[in-house]
Parts: structure tokens; C-alpha cells; sequence
């Protein structure tokens, strides 16, 4: 089995992290021993990153490639920043898993597949002419098939379950022997599995069963063959509490924890959309926490009803992914004439139109950053992971609050699902930015619902207010009195203290993430292609280039040094998985020749694939595309044709 | 609102220092004064008081009302408005909208704020026409209207305002006329009634859609062509003077109603229906009355309330976080957590 | 009276333009003394250009500020590319027309005022302390005021009209005075007032009896003073049929000849905005020329049904302006995604929100070229004047058609009002682009919807068409077939093919409008700046500077030679009324150090604004901004406050 | 669709090669084959039949339609087969939509569709839940309906969607259920309809509310639960083997139904109701009938044409183009021109 070396040769000996891939057909609970394998993962102290990869079906028909669901975590005892480029392990819970997920598999490295599941039915579905596991097309991997679905059946036997019941257990039998290979203890998983099938014990205890039988296999001798057992030691890290956390929830936890910061309950106006839903579920959860979650009849209402919310003297918020925060356009447009707090997430996917809701994609740039009617500035920031979103749905809170203004958090579907190890952070240790409300005047002084304070914000009156009555609205109104003004001077006033605003909202130095502050190449990206930029830099590092990575979080307004910190470089690569959106604003704002490497497959990018381009760049051939094809991981070839 | 809040108020207190920019004679006028008539009757607190509106010349009214004013975009004014209430249930929402911004694009939000039954009056003044843009027909204007964008004239059906709220799920629908005296009290029934209270007000355009309301808003011959509901009395309209007394009875054969004479008041004999305001069925028929045939029906026409939709959210929130820790810190630390200690993880 | 100089000076012997400046309350009729005046002045052969400025409101309340309607037309014997500066004659009906319009006035100019409306009540609505008529506060002007109201009262008495009645006819009095003033025959008016009012003779004749009373006035022997009689000979120009056209009725007539020339029915989906209405109603008049309009309940469904209509054959198209079109921004995206042709006309307002609906701006650049979830290239083009839009209505048509894709075309506020001579064009001379229609394939070849042609476009097959039947939708779709497909090489490739599609559209290279190909500063505009930059540049040029003036028509993608052509120039100086959104895009391109000179007070740039700017750049001090006050054009001082 | 161009067809050839994408055992298997079984008895041509659909789980149909097929955005389905209609009115357009896609986004699209009364099928299947988004409440979800989006069950009032649509104007309301094999007849009066036809389809979506409508669609019960609407046919329901034939009675005093026994067939002795489709008020009672205490109306509940919009839109055109030049030539010289010859110009 190999690590994530810079030359990302097969290495059985070192084992300091490893990518392992749970595929199998939607209905098989692949999601389920996924994300069970990752909390075993993260309680072993290793660290990861995880890529659930789940199909654009509610539930295809069985065994189709269409249909099947995949999760892959990368894990180890040094830092992980993605999910991996090739898995090492890849198990194949029915002949579809196997051909869709083969093709980014490592060479040599090892199938585990349940050739129980390899019936001529299933080989059919799957396009197989003939049964792979047995024609020696497999022969550059390691191959160890055997009937998990019989030892499951013979597993649950004593509990009386039917054989498709029993067949539910296949994953928790794989599961215990996932446990085995990575040597994990099985107690979590038993007591998770009693919870989870409290009211039917019977249930519990068969899949306890099958998670052991798994586990008892992993042991048994008869496996001298490619199965070894692998010791990971833990990852050092800080000392503190732990969790996995993936983007959505990170999100959610960040929004609560701003608006707790801004002393402010908080309205979330939401309306399902894949993959910005998971938020809306999150807080739907969380009304405790004095949220207020509001299903609206469609985007538009989602986002009036949080900025009346917001008027009203809460912190509105409203979520969505691209068409639907296309739809807000608009009402985003009131919200800054308006001057108004407000939190707007999107969630990017692969564009445009419908385009791909399940695959992921940064191809929301220039909507965030231009795309409204007339001069309509608006901050933009962007997580570049899970555990980070949480802190940039604080920072969001705090700008909108602060600022009063409507401010654009950028996340993706990658962010969005993927998880990872998060220290809880201590509450306390984040400075509160309450929200003031104007409640009175000092005497004599006149009510005016448009001056600005120092930093061009307006006061927020909240309606109740005795004495503060006034009217908003979205026509061009007066500097200081907010009444309704055309006057030519005023509107031209009033462009330029909404540009003014924005553009002078306080922004830490741009730091370099990683490598030298100057040097021959800088790769500069932003949002969740933070994992593979600075996998890829530092094997160049390593090599012994002088490449840097410099990761952007504050997308509009740019941090003010960033024009200058990016002139210390010879060259300014930019990967992003679009074509070529941030590459406009720095080009734009700084002059600077930045090159565009673009990806827009709807998946992430490689670390291989940008150690190469990174190459090139230091070869003076700066730029261009991943040549993506249909052997990148995952790989539904032959899939709706 | 909140009753206890009941202050005096005088119609000048809800004036605002802002001139009043519509075309001299429209019917937005008598509705302003309607509105500020109505309000210190019933002890409206200017602060407590919120006018959300979408865009048209109709939604202009909220720059007019001292009291605390949205003036939003166009057709998503019960949007903003839900927000508002789900924010602070405490304000007195009042929404004031257009033909066109509240049935044209903002169909789909009035239907949905009806339908949840959030707790406001919905002003819907009605003057079968675009005005703020200059003349184009709207959802109500009449077949054969000519306009700007419909030179030929208008082939739509029209839409029915109180019909597409009844069928949205309103609980409660009433009807006024920009002028009538009785305007203010339709305004008191729909303020007394719980739950989304939709009121269409035919406001006369005078520049765009003038008098297009004449064949019963018109003085001369109001009381024949003016039907003005009270639950519980019967259904009668004219009078002596006008052309004699008459009523609506139900023809339960062919379910319609027919228009009967009524001789010296006795109504009963005469087989007049009693308005029942928490009859939906009645409602039904009401709203759809052909006019020409029937008169006009006018004031409270359904009013039966059901739990707001602000008070079930509260509630459900309260239950929630009934003796639940709402601390940060347990918020972050939920679900599967370990702890690391200097290089040995423990699951908690 | 003055020209139009470079040193803009009062200058009353040459005559060769002169600008007017017809000012009145709203009920005044000022748009049709004006509209009436440019005919008259087209008919007498001059240029010209017109600037209709009417207030916000329906109809304010009679005297007030915000009630004033002006109208101002600059013609000459010369080119005319703008609605002037300064106008040399004011005419103000009331003191709140005085009081707004003022400020513009040239010094030196004249006054025209009718005294009879200076009242007491009429000068505090205008917020006057004294009559400015009499206090001697215009003592830096011309002025003549005498009662023109009584003066019709009594020229119309004859026909027994009321008081009221009888001052409608002022408008008419008044243009019978201007056209004595330029000699200009009455017979055209005289026409056409009896053919407006063919029902009411007797009205008819009233404003007859009025204009020939002006007329007669001007004739008069008591006018030793201010006024004099302008002999203003016609420009020459090519010989053929002309007429004056505004924006709105040149964008329209240009779509519907685009439709012709692709021999399409054409579908219009519109909802009512200011000020795009207007095409819409253009539009609603011209059925008979195989056009259908739809007013649909909102912006969302006009451009929904535009694309059903081009789904099954028709030229679809939409229009609106800034808020409407950022409703329509969703459904863009499945046009891109469908690959349909579709127009949508932009007829800018100012922004952002609802901000000034009346008001002229090109903020929307950003939206029409950013403005889209997902990688989302669209064309987009920009008419720079009424007469300019006729072409380029059809250049959308072309494009639309031939490559099957929406087309976004920008228009503002000021070309959709004003209003210019034009020569009607031979429609022979314009090149038909019939629209192919798949019908039937060759023997033997499969059927794929998505196979392109050499310039990119997919076949578009009508609903109806045997044997093609074919579904189409917003998800992602396979390169050929057209079917559902995830997979990534494929969305990459389609990213590609959608982005490459657009890039290529053939574009003709970009000349230089005015001035030589290289020097020390070229200003680059598009869009209604046209006019001013011209003027302005050719000042320079006459004063011998090295300037030149680039406008472009091809906003994306855009001319090949731009960047080279831009390149040979040492200053680039890019006047926009926005806070710099073309500049992105130059910036981004072709990494040249565009400056931007924005001007965002809904006001179209003034010739001396960007004279002066000029002139600083060429001392080295590039960009900026026009420092906008209230004394510009219009002025409504001290309203709404 | 033109009735000239009847052909004949198969239930195959309406199938598409596309693999079938809905989850095993979901009700939109039983509608797509409903359809494609209706559709050769209507004598329907493919190339002539246009499925337009917005986004859902149920706006996948048109993928499995051997016909031309739209799959557009979500909620505007409506919108874009009013184009559709307008450009080319010989096509024969249905249009496929969910309860989210129809009522909730695209609620407004729904209303003007209706009222303006294109002539289309529209086949709402309601599963009273957002499918293809995993099964959040749909603004069709019962109240306390728990769901990721309402993890302590949903507080709003459902919306009705036969009640929307007549509230909307439509002159077709037809309801059926996914597996009944009564569904084609609803499908083939609702085509014979001319004018927009509003077709409620109740669809089990077995994933994420599985089973919803048990209470009146499980075939155990179904005869006393189920009110099958016929024109000019008493309202019965029941059987001698399920517990008795019984009617609706209409109880004119209260402006309500009652279920009345029904003995020995004699359904005019027990003064059951006989199914007027063309009576709206029936309709409004029909649709909002209190399900439990009465079965559920199915069928065709409305029928009453009105002339499309269609049909007048192209009137329209026609009479404007009628003997009118319509060159370029002339269109561009509309209005005042003058000639320019030399230097000098001459109106003309
Ligand atoms: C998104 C958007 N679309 C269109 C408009 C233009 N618009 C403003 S008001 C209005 C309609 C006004 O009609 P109605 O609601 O009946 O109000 P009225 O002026 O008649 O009171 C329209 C179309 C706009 N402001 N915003
Ligand atoms: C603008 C937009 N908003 C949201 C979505 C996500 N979305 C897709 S389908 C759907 C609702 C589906 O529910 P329904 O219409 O009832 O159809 P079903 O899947 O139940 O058949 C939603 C919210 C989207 N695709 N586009
Ligand atoms: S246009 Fe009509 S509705 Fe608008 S202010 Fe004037 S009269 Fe009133
Ligand atoms: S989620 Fe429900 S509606 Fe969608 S395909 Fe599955 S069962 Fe059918
Ligand atoms: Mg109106
Ligand atoms: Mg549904």
C-alpha cells in the first residue's frame, strides 16, 4: 500500500496515510460505513478527509452504474488536506461499484469485492461481458474477492432474518473488516449501533454480528493473501476536544456562533436545494439556539422574508446554490440599497442552468462578485474547507453586522459533504461583535436613518422603537434623511458611499499559506481547492522549488497587500474549477499577468494533476486546463449515453 | 398586535413630512385617509405599526404613514412581511399592494402568506391596471381593455381577487371601495380578525383606468348596484327611494343565488339569505356573483379565523428550547466528540 | 446665441448648432412641444438629438419641483451627436420649471418664461422667496417674459373654450414662438393637429389659433429685444427617406427586421419596466409583421415563454431592464444550456434595486457578461445610439440565429428616449441569415441534437418535425446525443464547447471611431456615450492633440484586434456611467492599464466634462471621476430632502 | 392537437431508450405507463406531443416520452408551454409537474396559466413532498409532517391544489391516483377539454412518504373511500360488499354535503346528488370536501370550457395583419419621413 509521496510511487513500507474507497449500489449503505469508518478514523487520532460521492438518483434501479453511491476517505498520522487523488484500498459491493470506480484506482493497489454480488444479472446491469473477477483483467491490482454477501447471511443466521434483511448487514460486515485491516476497536460501533436501533434490539444485534463476523475474518489465517493489517499511528496534534465536522454542519455551527457573537437570534430563510440543503437541515435542528428556520415557497421569498427578518432586528440568512441564488439577484440588489445585515451562503455546483446539483464545481465567482443590476457592491468571502467554514460564517456574520450590508459566503458542493477532524474551538476564545440598535437620539439631534458611522455603516432602528419611525425602501434615497432622491449629485453620493463602504471594510494581510513570501511561481486559489494546492506546492517545495501558496478567503474586498505580495513572484498561477473567474478580479485589480489552470469536470482537482501544471508553470508553459477524461475518479463511464 | 400597546392616536399623528406624490384624484388618496382614520379608532401605535409594500403607485403608501415603512420590491411584499412578523410577532403588519404587484408576479407570495395564514391586512387596491408604468393592463383588467402593450385589446380572462385568495386558503376576505364611507370599517374587521386578512379595495386610476369602477361605485345608484355584507343580517341592497328594496336568495336547485324583491321590509318572507361570514361555500358564491345580473358584494365577506402560522413557529421554537443549555459550547460540542491529550485520543 | 466651440464660449454669430431647452410642468405637454419641435427641425434638414427628461412621477402635483418635464434638443447644420451640454434658449412654463433648469442654462443664455405662471402660489410650490423674474436674480441671462397664458386665453378665445381648456393650448403658443424663431413652416403642424384631433374639430382649430398667435408674437414688431429670428440652414446629408427615430423604436423595428431577415415569426415576452416598456409597446402595434407579444404576469415568464416560443421556432425575445433582467438571470442559463436563440434587450436604468427607474445608466455590464450561475458565456453587444440600435438589433438577431445562443443586447434609458434623424435604410441592403431548421437527416446518419456545426451551433429542430423527436433540458448533457450526462470528461468538454462556441462568434475588428490609429491617449467607450466622447475627442483633436475615440458595439466577445489596436496608444481612458465595468473586462483581457472616468448621477455624460477629463489625462492624470453637483443638468434642487 | 392528424400508435412507441431513473416502486412508474397507454387511444402523434415539465422527481417524465420534450426550470413549466402554444397552437402540450415545482415555486406560473387558459394538460402529481431534493415537506404536506427541513413536524396550513385552480379560474379540475386504472379516463377528458385542463395526480412517493395516501388509495377500502365523478351521474361510492352503497346528499340549509345510505340502488329516494361537471359551485364543494368524514372525489370534478387564449392571440394577429402590407420596407417607413434630395428636404 502506498502513501502520498511527491512521485506518488506504490510504497508498502511507509504508511503515514492512506485512501480507501467504500463503493457499492445506492440501496448497500455505502454513506452509512463511510462515515462510521471516518469516525473510527478520527477517534484513532488520525487525521483525513473524506469525499462522499453519492448518485444524481434519489435511488436508481439496482446494480446500475448509474446507481452507485461511493464514499473515499484519505487518512494518516501527517496532515491530510484532501481526500486523495487515487485510492489505495477500493472495495466493490457489486460488479457496477467495480467498473465505475476502477479507473482511479492506484496500480497495484487492492480490491476487496464481494463476488457474491457478481451474478450475471448484476454483470449485465453493469455492461460486463464477462465476469471480471475471474478473466485476469484485474491482474495489475491485488484482488481479494469473496462471498461477503453469503458470510453475512451465515453471520446474522441466529437473529431470524429474512435474506433480504439479512443482506441490509453486508456494510457493517465490511465494515468490521475495514475495522480489522486498520486495527480499530469495535466497542464505539456497537454502542453506536444499539442506539441507533434502540426500539429494535434485534436488529442491533445482527448487524453487531455482522460487523464482528467481518472483523473475526480479517483475523482468520486463511487470509495470507493481499490483506494485511496496517498500524497508523495517530496524528500529533494539539490537545483539546475533537469532532469530525463537515462543511454544511461547519457552516451551520458558524452562522449560530455569529449570530451568538452579534447577540442576535437568527432567521434563516431557506428553500431545498441540493447540495444547499444540508444547511437548512442542520438549523432546522438547532431552534434552541434562538434560530428561526422558514421553508419559503421559493428562493425569492427565502431571502425577502430574511431581510424583513433582518429589518425586523434579527440576523436574516438565506442559503442557496446557483440557480437559486440567481433567483435572489434582485432582492440582493434591496439589501444593499437598503443597507440591511445579511448572510447569504451559496453552495456552489457544477453550472450552468440545472447543470450538475450533485458534482461540484467554483463556477459562482462572478455571479457573487458582479452579478446584480447597477453599481451593486456586496463582500464576498470563501471557505476553503470544512472545519474553515466555520470560521468564515463568523466572519460573515461580523461584516454584515458590522457593515451593515449583505455579505456572500462561498462554499461548495465538495465543502459542503466532505468532512474532517475539527478541534472544538473555545467559544470564548472569538471577540463578540454585538450589533447596536439605535433606541434613541441625543437630545436635540435630529433622526437621520442614512448617516454613517466611521466605518459608512447606517444605524439599525428596529421597528418598536418609539420616536425612530422611518421608511426604507430600494429607490435612490437621500445621503442622510434615506427619503426618496433622483438628484443627480445624490445618486452619485450615494453610488460611491456604497462602493466606498464595501471597498474599505477591514481585511487581514493576505498571508502566504505556505512557502517563501517571494520567489519564482506563486499558485494562488481560493475556496476547497485549498487541499490539493497545497498538497501539490509542497511537493514542489520539497523538490525544492520556489513555489509558494497563497490561499484567498476574502474574495471582494481583496485583502489590501495582496497586489503587492503577488509582485514578489515571478509567476501567478491560479487553479480553480471554473474558467477562469478569480483569474478576472486579480487581473483586473492588480495588472498582474495571472494564469489561469482550469478544471471544470465537477470534480476536485488532483494533487497530481497540479504538481504537474506546477511543473509546466516552472518550465515557463504557465496555465491551461486539466486534460480531465473519463479515467478520473469516479468514473460512471458508459452512464447515459 | 398586542393589545395592551392601545394608544390615542389622531389622523395627524400618522402623517409623514413627505409630500404626497399621486396623481391629483386617485383613489390612493381616499384610501391614505381611509387608513388614517381607521388607525387611531383603533389605538394603533405608530411604533408598533409596520406598512410593508411591493412597487407600484399603490405601494407607494408606506412613505405617507408615520409609522415604520418598507417599501420593497416588486410582488414580494408578503415575503418580507412574513419575515417581519416571524421576527417580531408584536408589530401590526399592514401590506399594501397592487393588481398588478400582488397578483401579477407576486401571485405565488400572496397565495403562500394566505395559505399560512401569517397575521396581517393585505390591502389589495385594485384599479384593474398597471398605474406606476404607465397604463398596461393588469391580471383584472377586463377582456377587450386597450393599453399600451394591448393596443387591440386584452384577450385574458381576468382574474378574480377574492376568488384566487379563497382558493389560496384565505380566512378571512373582504372588499371596500377607495371612496365608500364603510371602507374604515372593513379595514376594523380585518384588523380584529387573527390570521392573513385579504382586502381588495377598487381604487380608481384616474389618469390610466378612469371610473372603471362606475357601474357600481358611483354615488348615483350605489345602493342598487352596492351590496354591503354584515354577518347575520340578510343579504338585502336598494331602497325605497332607489327603486325598491331587494335581496339574495339561494335557488338550491340550480345552486346560484337569484335576485328577489322585497315588499315592505319583510325580507324573511321574501326568502333573503343570511350572510353567514364563516360560510366558505357562501364565500364561494359570493365572490364569483356575475355583476350586471347581481350587484356588487361589498364588506366582510369570509371571516373564520384558524391558528396563525407566527404562533405555531413561536410555539414550536418555545417547545424546542424548553430547558434545553443554549450555550455555545454545547451547541459545538454535539454529536460524536474525543479528546486529545498531549498524544492519546479517548473517545468521550 | 453660442455653439457648440471648444471653449464653449457665447458666440452669437455663428450658427451652425444651437440647444433648447423646452421646460413646463407635467400637464404642460412639454414632451409634445418638443416631439413636435424635433420633427419640424428634421423636416427643416438639420441634425439632431433630443433628451426627454420627465419626472418620475405619474403626475405630481401641479407647480411642484418634482413635477417639472422638460424636453431639450441640440441641432445644427453640423453633425449632432448629443442632446448638448448647455442649452442656449431655456424656455420655463412655470417657476418650478425655471427653478430646476436654471442651473444648465449657458451664461448668456436665454430666457423664455411665461410670466402668467410666476403666481404667488406657483413661486412657494417652487420654493421662490422672491419672483425671480423681477428681483433681478437672471440679470447674468437673457430674459423674456411676458403672459403667455393670457395671451393664448385670448388667441383661443374665439372658439369658446373654458379657462382651463384654453391653457392646454399653451404648449402650442409656444412652439408657434419657437418656430418663428428658427423660421419654420406651420403647414406640417397645422396638419398635424387637425389629423390628431379629426374628431373634435373645434379643438383642432383652438391650437391652431394658438400656435399661429406664437408664431405671429415672434412676428411682432415690440421684440426689439432678446429675441431674435435664427436662420439655421440644413446639413448636408446623403440624399434618401428620412426620419427621427427614438431607441425604443429603433430596437424594435430592428427586431422585427432581424426576424425577418432570419424568415422567423418573432415572439415577444415582455412584463412592463421602465423604460423598456416602451419596446413592448412598439412591439404590441406591429403585428401584422408576423409578431406575437405576450405580456406575461412577470419577467421570469416572459423570458420562459420567449424560450418555449424559440423551442418551437419562432424568435424569441425579452426584454426589460435591471431588476427584470436580474429575475431573468435562472433561465438565461437554460437558454445557454439548451442552446436556443434568444434576444434579451437591456434597457438600463440606474441602480441598484429598483434605484432610478427614470434615470439613465450602464451599470448593468457586469450582469449582462458575469451575471450567471456556472460558466455561462453569453454574447452580449451595445447600441450607442437611436439610430445605431436598428443595427444592432439585428447584429442580435444574427447571432442568435446562427449560433444558437441568447444574445444580450444593451440599450440605456437616454438612447431608448431620445430621439435622432434617420435615414430609412433600403432593406435590400442588409443580408438575409435564413434560419435552417433540421428537417430530415441524410440516409443513414443517427440523429444527434447536440452535433455542431463549423461554427459551434447545434441543429434546431421544430416540435412537429417526423422522425427527430428529442429531448432537451438544463442538466448536463452528453456532447452529441444530448441525453443526461454527469460524467466529468464530458462536462468539461461541453464547458468548453459552450465557452469556445461563444469565443469564436465572428466578430468584425474594431476600428477607431474617431482620430488616428495610435497616439497618446485613445478613449474608449460603448454604448449612448457615443456622442460626447466623439465631440469631446474631436475638440482635442482640433486643438491637435494625439487622441483618438474607440467605441464598442461587441461588449463579448470581443474584436480580435482590440487588445493590439488598444496596445498603440500610451493612455487608455474608458468613460462609463458606472464605477468602471467595461474596464473589467479590458483590464482582464488584455492586461492594459485601462483608467476609468466613471459618472454615476443617471445623467449622460457633458461634452466639457470630458473635455477637461481628456485634458487631464493628457497631462498624466488619468481617470477619476466626473465631480457631479446639482448644478448640472437637470437640477431638481431641494426636492425630497 | 389538430384532430385531423389522428394516428395510430402503441403503447412502445411512446417509450424512449432511456433507462427509467425513478426509485423502484414509485407511483410515477404507474403514471408514465397510464400515459403512455392513453396516448395511442387518443390517437396522438408523437411528433405533434410536446412534455414539458419543470424540476422534480415527476419532471423526469419527458425523458421517457418518445415525443418532443422540454425539461426546463423549476415552477415554470407553465410558462414555457404558454410560449410553446403561442408559437406553434397545433401542438398537443402537456405539462408534467410536482407538487413543489407547481405549487410552491411555481404557484404564480400555475394561477396565469389557468386563468389565461392555454389549452394544455397539466398533471400535478402530488406526493405531498419535495422528492428528487430527499424528501423535504411540500406546501401540499399535511400539518406535522416531519421532515429533514421540519424535524419537529411542519406547522402550515396545506395548500389545496383542485381549490387553487378553480380558485385560479381553470375550467378543467380532473383528480386521480397513480395506480388507478381509472387515471387514463381523467387523462382523456382532460385532453378533450379544449383550454387549459388542471389534472391532480395523488403519487406515492415510496421513499420519502411512502404510503400517504393509504387512508383512500389502498385498493383494501377503496370503494368507501373513493368518490369516482362522472357528468350527469350520482354521486356514490361504496358497494354492498363494503359496508353499503351511500351518496352525498346536499344539505341546502347548512350549504354542505351529508353521506346518506343508499338502499336497494334507490339512489333518488335517498336525494343523492347527481355530478353536474359544469357547475362551479359543485366543484368548490367537491374539492374542499373534509376527507374522513367523506370519501375523496375523484375523476372529473369540472368541465366547462372557455374560449383559449390561443385562439385569441392568433385572432388577434390575424385581424391585424389582414390585408396589410406587411414588407420591411413599409415598417421602417412608418410615421412622418421626408426626402432629402441634394441639399433639400421635402416631407412627404
Ligand atoms: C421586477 C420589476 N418588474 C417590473 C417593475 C415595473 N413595475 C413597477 S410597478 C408595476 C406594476 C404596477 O401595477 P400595480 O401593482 O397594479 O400598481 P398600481 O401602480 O396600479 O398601483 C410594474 C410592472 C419593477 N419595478 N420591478
Ligand atoms: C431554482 C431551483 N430551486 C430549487 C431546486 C431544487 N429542487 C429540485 S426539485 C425540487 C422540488 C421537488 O418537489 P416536487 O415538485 O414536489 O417534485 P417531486 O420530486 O416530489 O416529484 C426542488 C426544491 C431547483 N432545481 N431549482
Ligand atoms: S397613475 Fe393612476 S394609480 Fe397611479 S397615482 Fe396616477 S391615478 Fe393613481
Ligand atoms: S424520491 Fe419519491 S417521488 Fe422521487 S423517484 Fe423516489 S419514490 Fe419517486
Ligand atoms: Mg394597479
Ligand atoms: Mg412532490
Amino acid at each position: 500500500m502506498a502513501t502520498q509521496t511527491a512521485e506518488a510511487q506504490p510504497d508498502t513500507q511507509v504508511q503515514d496515510s492512506m485512501v480507501v474507497r467504500f463503493a457499492g449500489d445506492s440501496g448497500d449503505g455505502m454513506q452509512l460505513t463511510g462515515g462510521q469508518f471516518t469516525l473510527s478514523t478520527a477517534l484513532a487520532g488520525n487525521d483525513l478527509a473524506t469525499f462522499p460521492d453519492f448518485p444524481a438518483e434519489i435511488r436508481a434501479p439496482q446494480g446500475t452504474l448509474f446507481g452507485v453511491s461511493a464514499f473515499q476517505i484519505n487518512f494518516g498520522s501527517r496532515q491530510i488536506n484532501t481526500a486523495g487523488d487515487a485510492p489505495d484500498v477500493l472495495v466493490a459491493m457489486n460488479p457496477a461499484a467495480l467498473k465505475v470506480n476502477l479507473a482511479s484506482l492506484k496500480p497495484g493497489g487492492l480490491i476487496i469485492a464481494d463476488s457474491g454480488a457478481f451474478t450475471k444479472r448484476n454483470l449485465e446491469k453493469a455492461h460486463y461481458e464477462e465476469n471480471p473477477l475471474e478473466d485476469g483483467s484485474l491482474a495489475k491490482f491485488d484482488l481479494l474477492a469473496f462471498d461477503i454477501s453469503e458470510r453475512t447471511i451465515e453471520a446474522v443466521k441466529p437473529f431470524g432474518l429474512g435474506n433480504k434483511d439479512a443482506l441490509r448487514s453486508k456494510n457493517m460486515w465490511t465494515l468490521g473488516l475495514a475495522l480489522w485491516m486498520f486495527d480499530r476497536p469495535r466497542e464505539p460501533l456497537h454502542d453506536w449501533l444499539k442506539a441507533k436501533f434502540k426500539s429494535k434490539p434485534e436488529i442491533a444485534e445482527a448487524n453487531i454480528a455482522a460487523l464482528d463476523a467481518g472483523h473475526a475474518y480479517g483475523e482468520t489465517a486463511e487470509l495470507s493473501g493481499p490483506l494485511k493489517q496496517v498500524h497508523m499511528p495517530p496524528r500529533p496534534v494539539e490537545p483539546g476536544l475533537y469532532r469530525t465536522i463537515t462543511g454544511a454542519e461547519s457552516v451551520s455551527l458558524g452562522l449560530v456562533a455569529g449570530a451568538q457573537l452579534a447577540e442576535l437570534p437568527m432567521f434563516f430563510g431557506g428553500y431545498p436545494i441540493t447540495p444547499a440543503s444540508a444547511i437548512l437541515h442542520h438549523l432546522a435542528r438547532l431552534k434552541e439556539f434562538d434560530v428561526t428556520t422558514f421553508q419559503a415557497e421559493d428562493e425569492i421569498a427565502a431571502i425577502c422574508a430574511a431581510i424583513g427578518a433582518s429589518y425586523a432586528g434579527q440576523l436574516g440568512v438565506t442559503s442557496s446554490s446557483g440557480p437559486g441564488i440567481a433567483l435572489k439577484t434582485e432582492a440582493m440588489g434591496l439589501g444593499i440599497m437598503v443597507e440591511l445585515p445579511l448572510v447569504i451562503v451559496n453552495s456552489q455546483r457544477g453550472g450552468p442552468s440545472t447543470g450538475l446539483p450533485t458534482k461540484t464545481e467554483q463556477s459562482d465567482l462572478y455571479q457573487a462578485v458582479y452579478g446584480r443590476n447597477g453599481d451593486a457592491p456586496m463582500p464576498v468571502i470563501a471557505a476553503r474547507s470544512p472545519a474553515d467554514a466555520f470560521d468564515v460564517a463568523i466572519e460573515a456574520c461580523r461584516i454584515a453586522t458590522q457593515y451593515m450590508t449583505p455579505v456572500m459566503l462561498l462554499t461548495d458542493g465538495y465543502i459542503a459533504n466532505a468532512a474532517e477532524p475539527w478541534k472544538v474551538p473555545d467559544p470564548s476564545a472569538y471577540e463578540p461583535f454585538p450589533a447596536t440598535f439605535l433606541e434613541e437620539l441625543p437630545e436635540g439631534e435630529e433622526f437621520l436613518p442614512y448617516k454613517r458611522d466611521e466605518k459608512g455603516a447606517r444605524p439599525w432602528v428596529k421597528p418598536g422603537t418609539p420616536g425612530l419611525m422611518h421608511r426604507v425602501g430600494g429607490i435612490e434615497k437621500h445621503e442622510t434623511t434615506g427619503n426618496i432622491d433622483y438628484s443627480p449629485a445624490n445618486h452619485q453620493r450615494m453610488t460611491e458611499l456604497r462602493r466606498d463602504k464595501v471597498a474599505n471594510i477591514v481585511v487581514p494581510d493576505q498571508e502566504v499559506s505556505w512557502g517563501e513570501d517571494t520567489g519564482d511561481l506563486v499558485v494562488v486559489g481560493w475556496g476547497s481547492t485549498y487541499g490539493p494546492i497545497k498538497q501539490a506546492v509542497n511537493r514542489w517545495i520539497e523538490k525544492g522549488a520556489k513555489v509558494s501558496h497563497v490561499h484567498v478567503r476574502h474574495i471582494w474586498p481583496l485583502p489590501q497587500n495582496l497586489g503587492k505580495l503577488l509582485s514578489g513572484f515571478k509567476h501567478v498561477l491560479m487553479p480553480e474549477m471554473n474558467t477562469g473567474q478569480f483569474k478576472t478580479l486579480l487581473r483586473d485589480q492588480f495588472l498582474i499577468d495571472a494564469e489561469s489552470l482550469t478544471k471544470t469536470s465537477g470534480q476536485p482537482f488532483q494533487i497530481a494533476e497540479l504538481e504537474e501544471a506546477i511543473g509546466r508553470c516552472l518550465n515557463e508553459k504557465c496555465g491551461g486546463k486539466i486534460g480531465t477524461n473519463d479515467d478520473q475518479l469516479p468514473n460512471p463511464v458508459g452512464v447515459e449515453k | 398586535m398586542n393589545e395592551m400597546s392601545k394608544i390615542e392616536t389622531t389622523l395627524k399623528d400618522w402623517e409623514t413630512d413627505q409630500e404626497v406624490r399621486w396623481c391629483p384624484g386617485c383613489g390612493d388618496y381616499a384610501i391614505l385617509k381611509a387608513v388614517q382614520r381607521t388607525l387611531p379608532q383603533l389605538g394603533a401605535d405608530p411604533k408598533n405599526t409596520v406598512f410593508v409594500s411591493g412597487i407600484g403607485c399603490s405601494s407607494r403608501f408606506p412613505y405617507y404613514m408615520e409609522s415604520y415603512g418598507f417599501h420593497t420590491i416588486h410582488g414580494r411584499a408578503p415575503a418580507f412581511a412574513t419575515g417581519i412578523k416571524l421576527a417580531n410577532p408584536d408589530l401590526d403588519v399592514w401590506l399594501v399592494t397592487g393588481d398588478g404587484d400582488g397578483l401579477s408576479i407576486g401571485g405565488n407570495h400572496m397565495m403562500h402568506v394566505l395559505r399560512r395564514n401569517v397575521n396581517m391586512q393585505i390591502m389589495l387596491f385594485n384599479n384593474e391596471i398597471y398605474g406606476l408604468t404607465k397604463g398596461q393592463y393588469s391580471p383584472t383588467s377586463r377582456e377587450h381593455t386597450r393599453t399600451p402593450s394591448t393596443p387591440l385589446g386584452s384577450v385574458d380572462h381576468p382574474a378574480n381577487p377574492c376568488a384566487f385568495a379563497l382558493g389560496s386558503g384565505a380566512r378571512f376576505v373582504g372588499r371596500g371601495i377607495d371612496v365608500s364611507k364603510n371602507l374604515p370599517d372593513v379595514l376594523t374587521a380585518a384588523h380584529a380578525h387573527q390570521g392573513a386578512a385579504f382586502i381588495e379595495i377598487f381604487q380608481n386610476c384616474i389618469v390610466y383606468n378612469k371610473d372603471v369602477f362606475d357601474d357600481f361605485a358611483k354615488p348615483k345608484g350605489a345602493e342598487q348596484q352596492q351590496l354591503w355584507l354584515s354577518h347575520g343580517e340578510p343579504m338585502l341592497f336598494g331602497s325605497e327611494k332607489t327603486g325598491g328594496v331587494k335581496g339574495l336568495k339561494l335557488n338550491t336547485q340550480a345552486f346560484a343565488f337569484e335576485v328577489v324583491d322585497v315588499a315592505d321590509g319583510d325580507w324573511q318572507a321574501a326568502g333573503v339569505q343570511v350572510h353567514d361570514a364563516t360560510n366558505r361555500m357562501l364565500a364561494h358564491m359570493l365572490v364569483e356573483l356575475p355583476f350586471g345580473e347581481f350587484p356588487m358584494p361589498l364588506g366582510v365577506i369570509y371571516d373564520d379565523p384558524a391558528p396563525t402560522y407566527e404562533a405555531a413557529v413561536i410555539a414550536e421554537k418555545e417547545r424546542a428550547s424548553a430547558g434545553k443549555d443554549t450555550s455555545i459550547a454545547r451547541l459545538l460540542a454535539k454529536g460524536q466528540t474525543w479528546t486529545v491529550s498531549g498524544t492519546a485520543s479517548d473517545p468521550v
